[in-house]
């Protein structure tokens, strides 16, 4: 019953894609011609941070995969492999005190925003050293000093919530912005609408970061929205629409700059569209076993790995050498491996404390 | 705290004394806020909003669109990260339109963090029927919220309680939901000027009596106690107890009252079936079995939705009259 | 703490606006021209009963105020004078097989769709008489024969409602169509959100009627989201937007064609904004008094009253005579006054009817 | 009805019986279509709606976008309008996503609307914990849905039972949920081919016995049995009672059961304060005060979110131990 014709309104939506895709296109480039170097491109310390992050939320949850097949991990472990530049590029401009709402698919944007990878798996593993003592898991995964207000287990759940931490910031009158990741499917979710409006009302600190990877679950986006681009929803609350490569960490990282600190000058929230692609199944690594995608689209999509073709450009630019880049691998695996081991070491919470947390004792 | 002062006390109506309420807590608490549709400019459909935008200002008291999941999901978000909003939702009725917010993050987001995250969050909604308002706009659904982990509920029957109520669920650090009766909005009491708290989760006895324990929610808690006038007559000394908290429950108090008084009966405005009755009831029977000389009775709502007429409305709502009916059925007097 | 400057994006909605104007324009300016007497315009006998239909729900409204200030109608009545246009302009392109679901505001829905004054008025003295045997009243007033889904208590409830209903027409492959007419204010709730995607997504024979009067409640359109038409929303599904003004029939009767016509062929949904406004408060006749909106605005709505100034265009074109007009004015007015006093003869329901209704009992 | 015929029973598991009531339904009802997240061509996360988009095509087996709201209000206008839909609610967690459709309009429009409207509406919907699946994807919300008029609320414990009381849900002229257990997906028993029915509103006697009455609903009705075999041997001899219908509920069953064993425990898998649990104990002690030789037992989750951890997940759900436990702590034995 999916439209298969494009209504009148896609010459509209097609527009509007050509003037954002025109910013993005804009930062692409520059970051192409002289990023590093550029007096005001960001520094190699940047750089270098951007890659670092991405390779650990990439190892992080390679192991997490396996860990999961391993039997190791119970319940649903969504992974966020082929995502990494998004979570990194936008984090990278981020502090604790900002805040970010997560969902299902959560370890790489709090692993990005600084999560550890030893409470991390704890948690996944279901043990009392984790973040959340066990009681939240992969998808309840959260750190409130790292201002990460939590993975979600319900799609749209974030957003409001969010859109709350910006109001907070702004009725403080700090410079914090919040930060709610949501995805392609989640955009048709009226809590997304709801948030997105409020946060345009209020001018909030809000920044809508819709990661479009074509699919909620098995859904291909054209079999849930005629639209292509989710962007195009932000003329509807009078919020800028921006359109950005996710495979390519400078175009996420700038894009994500300008909305960042649009925000935190007090010019409102944006929805900022990254346009990328996981590379696992929904749920695990094989999940189902649906082939709901073609391989090769999944193919075409890993020639683009933000991973790979940022390592390529930093030899390039010289930022850094291809020993330093093994380095860092090798180090990342160092911590994966010794946060596995804590977390296999830890003990499970004890049936006792079961009922605790469920008030703030403290109260009242 | 001004407990310790003696607070002069004036006739206030139900609806003043919530307006009071909110603004002691502003006043109090920098990081209060509260936010809802029309509780600004309007000063709420009800009017307990009067005056709270020329006093705190549009930072404090802040209309919202028509957003229900938006609005609780500002409080959810606020509340978590160092604000201590005050929601309010307009009709109870509305819930369903942010329910997810209020069930699957509000009350379990502090379990799910294991602890780390806190919510000092209030919500203010109306609940009850009356003015036939119909089957939207008349709703009592406090024993969807009391069968939340993580939830608190209140439903104060007077003014006074109104005021001391919603300074004790502000003060607290847990989402507490306080269910106002727009039944009982004209009602006028003493109440206090100033600040003073009613604390969440002790019942409060109405009037003691000997053989019968009447437990009431909300402004069942009057028609209880005019039930309990007719009863005298009938030889039914009957003991009033105001559960004034849904969750948590005072059971000791009622379970202490029922030892003594050997009978039961449980009152509430919503729909029987599913009701917070048959918890309560379950609850006595499981702790004061053999003190129980009479099965505990219900009144409560029939099974239907609240009809608009007027003429089906007035049999719809328990009142006075169905108790002492109840209570002559189940006694055989 | 509400958004003043337009944001940037404003300038793509502005442009959004000029385009959908623009075909408002268009219709307007042909209905001025030539409407009666040109070729493809609408006959006499259509121009007259738009303007019949317009006569009954203002009249309708008038009493049905009068009555609740006379203590006849309890619970809330929230009238509908000012936006008769817009119910007379759309419904005149239904039948009974075309589905419509009302909101709060809904008695003149249901007139302009063939309601009765008889029960409409005693549904509203909450008789047994009334649509609804008086369990639903003014908030819940409807007619399923007539097509009719009901008025809504719940802001937003229609739309997802009226969305079922255009999948029902879909289903069946009839050429019927669904219509939910909702406010500015709605326009902010999740529910109209996910119901105008799937309408798209679906291209469902669904139109969706924004009456935006200004105002939800008393709070501003300006102080419930940044912008200026709802309209511009419609890109974000990939249906068409389009504005008309909701105070000329005519513009509506032509805009909510070419929509009704387009989904009639398989064309898919439209979002049709009819820009309006109400003259008494947002519930009964004077409301809770405040002065949320300014004398002069009202009267600068009033100078552009539907029923006046069509009134006056159809003495211009011929189409009524004064005296024919004003027999229709006496005419409904004898209905009214019937209705009245058949709705005041009328039984209250027994109260043994109490728990009648709940369910279907022939169901199984 | 095939009820007449002797169809061929063969082994089936849980998930397959559900595809094939639907099955049915789509086969003898030619306005039923079933609409849901990832129902066709993904054949449903669970399973269960493998094959229905190459048998039914994608007119009547539909995918939609992830708009609870949206999805429940096409069951609700597509119903009123002729249609006879399935709705699918992935997991029940997610109701508070669409509470308003399903509170306000769907079970409440037929007597709004004075008796005009018929809304042949089912939704399944997916409930219950066992796989780690946390707070918001674990949940048993069965007492909010039972407390509304207009709605029915069915819990099929087995495959036999999935698969009839689908077709009696899809036959039924009211709004029914079909809540179903994933813990159960692949639990195998005999079902037979071809349609028929299992009445919504009747309970089930599973087990006879003589001085105890189990009523259990959905999965836990397993626990049940179980826990009544290790029962015997403390000299208990157990009647179990599966509830199937939480609304409309099968009351006549269990009194009369427990008019016989004097002795009741209720056991369900969702939180115990305010669970369906209160409303079936009161009901007991309203109609068999007197029959009754100890307080009527509820076996229910502690009052907490449902906890990730297996260690702790282990704890939370009600088993047969809980239910032996309880038997022996309020019997003394
Ligand atoms: C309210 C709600 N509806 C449905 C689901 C089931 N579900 C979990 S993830 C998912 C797909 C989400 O798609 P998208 O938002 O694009 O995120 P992605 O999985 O692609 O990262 C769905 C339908 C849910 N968890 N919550
Ligand atoms: C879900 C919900 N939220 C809030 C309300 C209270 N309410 C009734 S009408 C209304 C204003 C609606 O504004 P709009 O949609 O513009 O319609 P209008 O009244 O202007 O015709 C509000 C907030 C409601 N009935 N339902
Ligand atoms: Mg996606
Ligand atoms: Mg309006």
């Amino acid at each position: 019953m999916v439209a298969k014709k494009k209504p009148p309104a896609k010459k509209k939506a097609a527009s509007a894609r050509k003037k954002t895709v025109a910013r993005a296109g804009k930062a692409a480039a520059k970051a192409k011609k002289a990023p590093a170097r550029a007096a005001r491109g960001p520094s190699d310390k940047v750089l270098q941070e951007l890659h670092l992050k991405m390779v650990r939320i990439r190892r992080f949850e390679e192991s997490a995969g396996k860990m999961m097949e391993d039997g190791k991990i119970p319940g649903a472990l969504h992974l966020y492999v082929g995502q990494e530049a998004v979570a990194a590029g936008v984090m990278q401009h981020l502090s604790n005190q900002d805040w970010i709402t997560s969902t299902h698919r959560g370890h790489g944007h709090l692993v990005a925003k600084g999560g550890e990878f030893k409470p991390m798996f704890a948690e996944l593993f279901g043990r009392a050293t984790g973040y959340c003592k066990g009681k939240g898991g992969s998808m309840h995964i959260s750190n409130m000093d790292l201002g990460m207000l939590g993975a979600n287990g319900i799609v749209g759940g974030g957003p409001p919530i969010a859109m709350g931490a910006a109001f907070s910031n702004k009725f403080k009158k700090n410079k914090h912005v919040a930060v709610a990741f949501f995805g392609d499917g989640a955009s048709n979710e009226g809590s997304v609408h709801e948030a997105a409006n409020m946060a345009a009302l209020y001018k909030l600190p809000c920044i809508f970061v819709c990661e479009n990877n074509g699919y909620g679950e098995y859904t291909a986006q054209a079999r849930h929205q005629v639209i292509i681009d989710v962007a195009d929803r932000a003329a509807g609350y009078g919020m800028p629409g921006v359109i950005c490569d996710g495979m390519d960490v400078m175009a996420v990282y700038e894009a994500a700059g300008e909305a960042i600190e649009r925000a935190r000058k007090g010019g409102g929230p944006t929805l900022l569209e990254c346009k990328t692609y996981r590379y696992y199944d929904h749920v695990g690594v094989r999940g189902m076993g649906l082939n709901y995608r073609a391989d090769e689209e999944v193919e075409a999509w890993k020639k683009k790995d933000a991973i790979q073709s940022y390592e390529k450009r930093l030899l390039q630019l010289g930022v850094m050498t291809r020993r330093k880049v093994n380095a860092v691998h090798a180090a990342v695996n160092r911590d994966v491996e010794e946060a596995i081991a804590f977390a296999n070491e830890s003990p499970y919470p004890e049936p006792e404390t079961l009922l605790d947390n469920v008030y703030n004792e403290q109260g009242a | 705290m001004s407990e310790a002062a003696t607070p002069q006390a004036r006739e206030l109506p139900y609806v003043m004394a919530i307006n009071e309420g909110i603004r002691e807590v502003l006043r109090e608490q920098k990081d209060a806020f509260i936010a809802g549709e029309d509780v600004a400019v309007a000063g709420s459909v009800y009017g307990y909003c009067v005056g709270l935008l020329d006093e705190f200002g549009s930072d404090r008291v802040i209309d919202t669109p028509i957003s229900e999941k938006g609005i609780m999901g500002l409080g959810v978000g606020a509340s978590a990260t160092g604000c201590r909003p005050i929601i309010d939702l307009m009709f109870m009725d509305f819930i369903g339109e942010c329910m997810d917010e209020v069930a699957n993050q509000m009350a379990k987001m502090r379990f799910m963090f294991g602890g780390k995250a806190t919510l000092p969050v209030t919500v203010l909604t109306m609940g009850g029927a009356g003015g036939s308002l119909a089957a939207q706009h008349s709703q009592s659904l406090e024993a969807w919220l009391a069968h939340l982990p993580g939830m608190k509920v209140v439903m104060p029957s007077d003014a006074y309680d109104a005021k001391g109520m919603i300074i004790a669920a502000c003060r607290d650090d847990n989402p507490v939901f306080v269910v106002l009766n727009k039944a009982s909005l004209a009602m006028t009491m003493e109440v206090p000027e100033g600040s003073y708290q009613v604390p969440l989760g002790e019942a409060c006895i109405r009037r003691t009596g000997a053989n019968l324990t009447i437990v009431a929610f909300g402004r069942m808690v009057h028609e209880a106690m005019a039930a309990s006038d007719r009863l005298k007559d009938l030889g039914i000394d009957a003991e009033v107890i105001d559960a004034r908290s849904v969750q948590p429950f005072d059971t000791d108090t009622v379970i202490t009252s029922i030892r003594k008084t050997h009978r039961a009966l449980v009152v509430h405005e919503a729909v029987k079936f599913g009701g917070i009755g048959g918890e309560i009831t379950a609850q006595i029977q499981e702790e004061a079995f053999d003190y129980l000389d009479a099965p505990v009775m219900r009144v409560a709502a029939p099974f239907s939705p609240v009809p608009f007429s007027p003429a089906l409305e007035r049999v719809y709502i328990p009142n006075a009259d169905s108790i002492v009916a109840r209570v002559k059925e189940t006694l055989a007097l």
